[in-house]
């Protein structure tokens, strides 16, 4: 069986986390290739939406890189950005998924070395938990909805 | 004219949606002179048999309130999808799950136990629980699966239009009636309520400040020793929820100053009502420290979940690959996969 | 805080006096500590050139019995010292040696999770902890007028990014100072005393020595002031080897630092074991009395 | 589905090989194939180089011929080349927003080993750039006007050559220094390598034609407190520190320096590098511009009890009859308007404290080569005489080279000029003083014109060159020989033996390191800065002196270490870049602005207080929120935080977003 | 007559595994990052006795001069006093290096014979894997006894005072839980 390898989804702000990605590449450095990158233009615009849509839609770990604190391109949008994830995490924790699949990270223009290490590291740390989808008991799919009581009715499944 | 039929069905729910239909007082009599109540079991005394008599499609509007659980709400209400024309789902717990939702917070072993076993009032010799697959031929009657989730109604069925609200207030569902009955019913999938937040028909949306709102602390209704009543609450720190609540109640709780818990649900175009409620909360809390913001967080919303998906944790994006979602929604997000000839 | 004290071969040896003023030191000072229960040698610098793996699981089996107590270490002699931290640095750093030796540790009924205790040099402690304005307050006897050459040694600082300067630490210099001494600046701080060497290729090992005492002869020192039994050794049993072999009369007291402030901190003699050096060291304190 | 424009989407997909950059390591025909299967694609194509001329060919063919009416390209980043694609977009006669570009070299192709690995992470980036463009509408882009007006930040070599320039092309120019004087580190050098010019001799010129230049305005001993605004429309505060001298009425003419109570100087020269001392009042240096004296009010006896005689003050009246000394002066806050900033703030020199074993601060006779820089400068405090600190000529001199360079303990980087400026020292050592000149180095590096030549020239005059970097610098001697003198300890690494050179005075060649408030700067300017702390400039090779903050553009040593060709060489590129901005009168704004529905707003007010730019208001009469598109900056902020979705930003929707992250996670 | 000698080095001669073997040993990793300044030869306080400096030991190491290397003096006369790691611009830890080594040489018997100094090291580590614990007057005794016993002739009078000033137990000290030791170092994964 092939070994289970986590998709992370990164939220990047175009100014600084976005940019450690490229000088990643323009360094050559190697990453883990299970992160995939959505560039927008400050972390503040992340709604916690997109990184629930992500979720749901296979992601297994969720990146969000912004400037470091002082630093935003905007001014502090990094901090909105905070504000949301710090509840957003809560949330997920309630919901019984391991608050370590969603991670914040303040990576600058230059560090690109810490962009590699953090990827790598998320990567193992998402590795270890296993699929996001068999994470949470309250997410398992069961009987529901059951073939039986479709039967009694007489009447076609539908789809 | 012929008086169209019109079925009503409650599913897991509380009652106070048939009471809604109830508190229509006099224009109920009005608009029993346009509708004929073919289905109605908890007034009248109407069969499972009478509906599977109906043809398919017999039925103009049936009005279903509560989410769906058990076995024979799902059956109940496919047939009465087969029967009707429109399938109207009235009141929070259909729209979006409502309060019963709030059990997919929860394991559903959990609360079995809880509810037969260790729970403080239960006495139990240990034996007592549900168990469907007792049938007991001799009573006439067999015990209906309890599904491991809660649904919202167009989780389970073709939805055409949504009454939000719990319960529904009056003036809603009145006006809800005249657009389906007009000659030019609006498009399916039509939430029959405001196209705006509450904070647009609150009296009190004029007392916020100008330049915004910046919250220092939350605080919970019983926290506060005295909610001025001319202040926008949200300003005075309580996490009332109008700014993404579907509006069309005419504020009704904030009049009463307690603020909106979101039970109209969420605007067109939001796809995940808590999240939108959870952004808008952090995103107006006035400090950039990591320490002060989880103080603020701990001490003013001890519970994230309970607080924005009070009525829609179905709802919930999380909850949508297993449960389904809203057919319309999902086509609008997804490109679709067409080939174009080159 | 309380602390384990982990003595070392030497401290029971040849670095008898040292571990005499060390606990009448802390005992003055008011710092708790109690020797490691059956500690075993730390596994040496010799070691690591036989088999690093035997030496490492040696230093890891004091580690894991501290650990088991909560406390953290003080390890007086520099080598044990060095060694302790390494095993620990060593322990985090490769994962396979962090294996081995915890899957032997475990069969031997211990545990180890390397982040609980710390090893710390009594200087360390004494400096940055007890701090010097609090020594400077306790002190008795003044030792005004001692002319002290401070002498580190190599692995007190040794590799890098320890508590001090990798080549021109001053802690003990300030704690010197705080007693009355007048410290001697000079650049042979960690220049090293021969270690084994000593012992194994004497004209070599009397070179290095010589050259210490040499030094601090030329810049007037009263004493030598040292942090580790194998220096202290090295300086005071080999200096008439070595005046002999350089014809040259030294006669320089050499003393751990722990006797100087204990003597400033009022101790009794007999309870700093001043009469165990074999170049004496009376006069030193003669001179102040 | 349809576009906002009603038509279907036709998506063209073309995917660079960039040579063997992204070839060599993604299957581009494989990922070809996939494309073509991905919903409303009609065309998918590969190239050499996409942003070649052909290659943008290829888009604008196809816009013509199959109606293309979106265009992906999967190459680099779109930092690169986004702007190349959009133009060829529009050439070919589609709203250039109708293109994405898939980053698939910078993200994928250099950062995976692994080409299977590398391949599919490319699909997955191409499918969601496809699911995407989908959600694309035309948008129109705003153009906003620029300033002409310039700031130019330091007033070294970098900041004086940028200004001249500017200047004389007829643009206003703001040159804030935060000394008294400009001329910066070159002002203190004796001469240039390799040519042995007289440093004061080329710079004096420069920094007179600054002062008489009627379009520079100079803002000497002043510092930027804050910066505001955006590309061709900056609002600077600076903040001018009291010299408690009035610059207007002062004429340089020393007679206060020369009245001070003060009989001598007593306190350390910052200019003289502590060689040198100075009064409490003083003009930093002969050729000081502005020639205008100051005073340090921490050693001046009036600023300390108030109870001088204050001569200085009595002579600048009675004498010169200038009155031009003023002890109540305060300090004052300028605000300007700029268009485009340069900042030339150059470097500082390793603190060779850091290393102890090299004893400086603790020897006498250790020196820094800047000191020494003042000690051989004729107009320096012995006036160019090379003497020790107690007067004694040396008879041997060693210079170590690297010192804080090429270390991982302190600044890992090769400095660059220590190699050369040692060469110049050694020559000048030599010559002035005939004394034995041993440089220790660890690699000779001096590529340069003329400067090969150079260390050929000091190798016929007899100084030492011994490989090796140096442990130590000692005054522990060991006979007759070495006794009272410095020993050098140093491995002769040619010769593989340890050597003892004894030595009268050392000379440390540290290197340079980026100024301690690099950091403050940056962020007072919102710039980004290397690893290392320079000042990063946006392409290391094509954008050498722009930075990631349109309009902010950095020149000479603050962006690396360089000598005084480069440094005049970069100023001069920088101002050529500003010329370039402010010549064209406009800037084109990116419309990634946020807008509001009006019909969809609830006036809740959430959004209000989010803008960092003041940007959204409240229309009472409305009862909804309205944005003002010249002050939005496009962040999204507002629209991460609308509870009624009545936000939206331009190029960044939310269905955009939320399409490409499914379409990443399409690809297993 | 003056002996001439070939010295020239042919890459059959070399071993180009060694460096590879050695820079897998943990804290030797960074032998690559060596720009030969010197610094590490000039800081040590034994390079003057040692036939090749730390230096070249490291591009000798690096360019697979194996034989030379491991017969060499240099890595016996190593005092361990990290001297070199603490000075070296590249934090290549010399030292450990030096370990690494010493322990191939012994491995591969290629030390000095009759030197006391991988003597003294095989002694320390018998007397102290049996008791757990060192006594100095044990050790050197063994030492002396195989490489030299006039030596310890010599050595009596230091003895002497230092046994009158009790700072030289004869006894011979060992921990007592032996076992642990024993169970420990017998299941180390280097261990048969």
């Amino acid at each position: 069986m092939k070994s289970f390898e986590p998709k992370i989804i990164g939220l990047f702000c175009n100014w600084c986390t976005y940019l450690a990605a490229d000088l990643a590449g323009v360094s050559r450095m190697q990453y883990a290739p299970n992160l995939r990158i959505v560039r927008v233009m400050c972390s503040g615009r992340i709604h916690p939406e997109h990184v629930l849509w992500a979720f749901e839609n296979g992601a297994d770990g969720v990146l969000i890189g912004g400037c470091h604190p002082g630093d935003c391109h905007y001014i502090e949008g990094n901090f909105k950005n905070l504000r949301r994830y710090l509840l957003l995490k809560r949330l997920l924790k309630q919901f019984g998924i391991d608050e370590r699949r969603l991670r914040l990270e303040w990576i600058s223009a230059s560090e690109a070395d810490k962009l590699r290490r953090v990827v790598d590291e998320f990567t193992e740390t998402l590795r270890e938990l296993g699929p996001f989808a068999q994470e949470a008991p309250l997410f398992q799919a069961a009987e529901s909805p059951s073939p039986i009581q479709k039967s009694t009715l007489g009447m076609k499944e539908e789809d | 004219m012929a008086k169209k039929k019109v079925g009503f069905y409650w599913c897991a729910s509380c009652g106070g949606c048939e009471e809604a239909v109830v508190d229509l007082a006099e224009d109920l009599l009005a608009a029993l002179e346009q509708i004929e109540i073919v289905f109605w079991p908890v007034a009248m005394d109407f069969k499972r048999e009478d509906v599977e008599k109906m043809a398919d499609g017999e039925i103009f509007a049936t009005f279903i309130n509560g989410a769906v659980r058990l076995s024979e709400q799902e059956e109940i209400v496919h047939l009465l999808r087969r029967k009707s024309q429109v399938i109207v789902a009235f009141g929070a717990c259909s729209h979006m799950g409502g309060i019963p939702g709030l059990a997919n917070g929860v394991q559903r072993e959990q609360i079995l136990d809880y509810y037969y076993h260790s729970g403080p009032t239960v006495e139990t010799n240990g034996s007592v629980e549900p168990d469907p697959g007792i049938t007991k031929k001799e009573h006439g009657f067999d015990l209906p699966e309890f599904y491991r989730h809660v649904r919202a109604l167009d989780q389970v069925i073709d939805v055409d239009y949504y009454i939000p609200g719990c319960a529904p207030p009056p003036a809603i569902v009145k006006g809800a009636l005249a657009q389906l009955l007009a000659e030019e019913p609006p498009p399916p999938g039509t939430v029959l309520a405001s196209s705006h937040a509450l904070c647009h028909e609150c009296e009190l949306n004029e007392t916020k400040p100008a330049e915004g709102i910046r919250i220092k602390e939350f605080k919970r209704p019983h926290q506060v020793e005295k909610i001025d009543p001319n202040t926008c609450l949200l300003v005075q720190g309580l996490v009332c929820l109008g700014p993404v609540t579907r509006g069309g109640c005419g504020a009704l709780c904030v009049k009463g100053r307690m603020p909106c818990t979101g039970c109209f649900g969420p605007l067109d175009g939001v796809q995940d009502f808590g999240a939108a409620a959870l952004s808008f909360v952090a995103s107006i809390i006035d400090s950039n420290d990591p320490h002060e913001i989880e103080r603020i967080l701990d001490e003013g919303i001890p519970d994230p979940l309970g607080t924005f998906y009070l009525y829609s944790l179905p709802k919930s994006l999380l909850f949508q690959k297993l449960l389904g979602r809203n057919g319309k929604k999902v086509a609008e997000s997804r490109p679709r996969k067409e080939k174009v000839e080159a | 805080m309380e602390y384990f004290y982990y003595p070392g071969c030497s401290l029971k040896g040849t670095g008898a006096s040292y571990e005499k003023s060390l606990l009448e030191v802390f005992a003055l000072l008011g710092i708790p500590m109690k020797e490691l229960p059956d500690w075993n040698c730390c596994g040496a610098t010799s070691y690591m050139s036989i088999d690093e793996e035997v030496a490492l699981a040696m230093a890891a089996r004091n580690l894991a019995i501290a650990e088991e107590n909560g406390r953290d270490v003080i390890a007086p002699c520099s080598a044990c010292y060095m060694v302790l931290r390494k095993t620990q640095k060593y322990m985090k750093e490769y994962a396979h040696i962090r294996q081995s030796i915890l899957n032997a540790l475990k069969k031997a009924g211990l545990t180890y999770h390397g982040d609980r205790v710390r090893i710390r040099h009594p200087l360390d402690v004494l400096v940055n902890d007890v701090g010097i304005a609090e020594i400077r307050k306790r002190v008795q006897r003044s030792l005004n007028g001692v002319r002290v050459f401070p002498y580190y040694g190599c692995l007190i600082v040794r590799p890098k990014n320890g508590f001090d300067h990798a080549t021109y630490p001053t802690s003990m210099d300030r704690l010197l100072e705080a007693l009355g001494c007048e410290v001697i600046d000079h650049p042979l701080k960690t220049k090293c005393c021969g270690g084994s060497l000593t012992g194994t290729l004497e004209e070599v090992g009397m070179r290095l020595v010589y050259i210490l005492l040499k030094e601090a002869k030329k810049r007037g020192s009263h004493a030598i002031a040292t942090v580790c039994p194998l220096c202290q050794f090295n300086l005071d049993a080999y200096q008439e080897k070595v005046e002999k072999i350089y014809s040259e009369s030294l006669g320089i007291p050499v003393m751990y630092f722990t006797q100087l402030l204990g003597y400033a901190l009022g101790a009794e003699d007999s309870h700093l074991g001043l009469e165990q050096h074999i170049v004496p060291v009376q006069e030193v304190f003669e001179m102040v009395r | 589905m349809a576009g906002r424009n009603g038509d279907l989407p036709r998506i063209g997909v073309y995917v660079c090989h960039c040579g063997t950059n992204i070839g060599g390591k993604v299957n581009v025909p494989e990922v070809v194939a996939f494309a073509r299967t991905l919903p409303n694609v009609v065309v998918a194509r590969e190239y050499k180089y996409m942003c070649s001329d052909p290659g943008q060919l290829l888009i604008k063919e196809d816009i013509q011929k199959l109606n293309i009416n979106r265009v992906i390209v999967a190459s680099c980043s779109p930092h690169l080349h986004e702007h190349t694609f959009r133009k060829a977009t529009l050439e070919g006669g589609q709203n250039p927003y109708l293109f994405h570009m898939a980053n698939i070299r910078e993200h994928v192709s250099w950062v995976t080993d692994d080409p299977e690995k590398a391949t599919e992470k490319a699909k997955a980036i191409i499918e969601a750039a496809v699911y995407r463009i989908q959600f694309h509408e035309p948008l129109e882009s705003k153009q906003v006007p620029v300033n002409p007006d310039v700031l130019i930040v330091g007033g070294g070599i970098a900041g004086i050559t940028a200004a001249l320039t500017l200047a004389n092309a007829g643009k206003k120019v703001y040159l804030v220094e935060r000394e008294s004087s400009i001329g910066g580190h070159m002002a203190k050098f004796d001469k240039t390598f390799p040519t042995l010019d007289c440093a004061s001799c080329i710079l004096t010129p420069k920094m007179t034609a600054v002062k008489d230049h009627p379009n520079i305005q100079l803002i000497t001993y002043a510092e930027v407190l804050e910066v505001d605004g955006y590309v061709g429309n900056f609002t600077v505060k600076v903040k001018k520190k009291p010299r408690y001298v009035i610059e207007d009425r002062c004429i340089g003419c020393y007679v206060c320096v020369e009245n001070c109570v003060y009989k001598t100087p007593k306190y350390p020269s910052e200019f003289d590098e502590g060689i040198g001392l100075r009064k409490p009042i003083y003009i930093p240096f002969p050729q000081a511009v502005p020639l205008v004296a100051v005073i340090d009010p921490e050693t001046c006896i009036e600023f300390k009890s108030g109870r001088c005689p204050k001569k200085c003050q009595q002579a600048c009246r009675e004498v010169v009859g200038r009155d031009a000394i003023d002890f109540t002066q305060k300090e004052e806050i300028l605000e300007i308007q700029v268009g485009a900033i340069v900042l030339a703030t150059g470097f500082q020199t390793f603190d060779a404290s850091r290393i102890p074993e090299y004893g400086y601060g603790r020897y006498p006779n250790v020196y820094t080569s800047l000191e020494i820089e003042r000690l051989v400068n004729s107009s320096g405090p012995t006036g160019g005489e090379i003497v020790l600190r107690d007067g004694r000529k040396p008879r041997s001199v060693g210079i170590i080279h690297c010192v804080g360079s090429r270390d991982r303990n302190f600044n890992p980087w090769c400095s660059r000029v220590c190699c050369m400026y040692s060469l110049k020292l050694a020559h000048l050592v030599r010559e002035r003083t005939g004394a034995e000149v041993y440089n220790f180095y660890i690699d000779m590096r001096t590529p340069g014109k003329g400067y090969e030549e150079f260390y050929e020239k000091l190798l016929h005059e007899g100084v030492h060159f011994i490989r090796g970097k140096v442990a130590e610098v000692t005054d522990w001697t060991i006979n007759p020989e070495e006794a009272g003198r410095l020993v050098i300890r140093v491995e002769d690494s040619l010769i593989g033996v340890v050597r003892r050179i004894p030595v009268d005075m050392v000379i440390l060649s540290v290197g340079l390191e980026p100024r301690a408030d690099a950091e403050e700067l940056r962020r007072l300017f919102n710039i980004s800065c290397s690893a290392e702390g320079w000042f990063l400039e946006r392409h290391p090779k094509l954008a050498p002196v722009s930075t990631y903050t349109d309009g902010v553009f950095i020149a000479g040593a603050c962006q690396g270490p360089k000598d005084i060709p480069d440094t005049v060489a970069q100023a001069g590129a920088a101002a050529g870049e500003v010329l370039s901005l402010v010549d064209r009168g406009f800037i084109e704004l990116e419309p990634n602005i946020a807008v509001i529905d009006a019909r969809k707003c609830s006036g809740c007010h959430v959004c209000i207080a989010l803008c960092p730019y003041s940007a959204i208001s409240f229309n009472e009469t409305e009862n909804v929120a309205q944005i003002n598109e010249a002050l939005c900056k496009g962040c999204g902020v507002c629209v991460g935080a609308c509870p009624s979705r009545a936000i939206h930003q331009q190029l960044f929707k939310d269905e955009q977003i939320m399409a490409e992250i499914e379409g990443l996670l399409m690809v297993e | 007559m003056i002996p001439i000698q070939r010295t020239i080095k042919y890459e059959s001669d070399l071993d180009h595994a060694f460096r590879e073997k050695i820079m897998s040993v943990q804290g030797c990793e960074n032998i690559w990052s060596c720009i030969q300044c010197g610094q590490c030869s000039a800081a040590c306080p034994l390079s003057i006795y040692m036939d090749y400096t730390p230096r070249k030991i490291i591009a000798m190491t690096r360019e697979g001069f194996r034989e030379e290397v491991l017969s060499s003096r240099t890595i016996w006369l190593c005092a361990s006093c990290y001297a070199c790691a603490a000075y070296c611009p590249q934090n290549v830890n010399i030292t450990e290096i030096m370990y690494a080594l010493k322990r191939y040489a012994i491995e591969e018997k290629k030390y000095p014979k009759n030197f006391p100094i991988p003597e003294l090291a095989k002694a320390f580590f018998t007397y102290v894997k049996t008791h757990g614990r060192n006594a100095e007057f044990w050790v050197v005794f063994n030492v002396w006894r195989r490489v030299a016993v006039f030596k310890l002739l010599k050595m009596l009078p230091l003895g002497w005072k230092l046994l009158t000033r009790r700072r030289l137990p004869l006894r011979r000290d060992r921990i007592q839980n032996t076992r642990q030791l024993k169970t420990i170092l017998s299941n180390l994964n280097g261990e048969a």
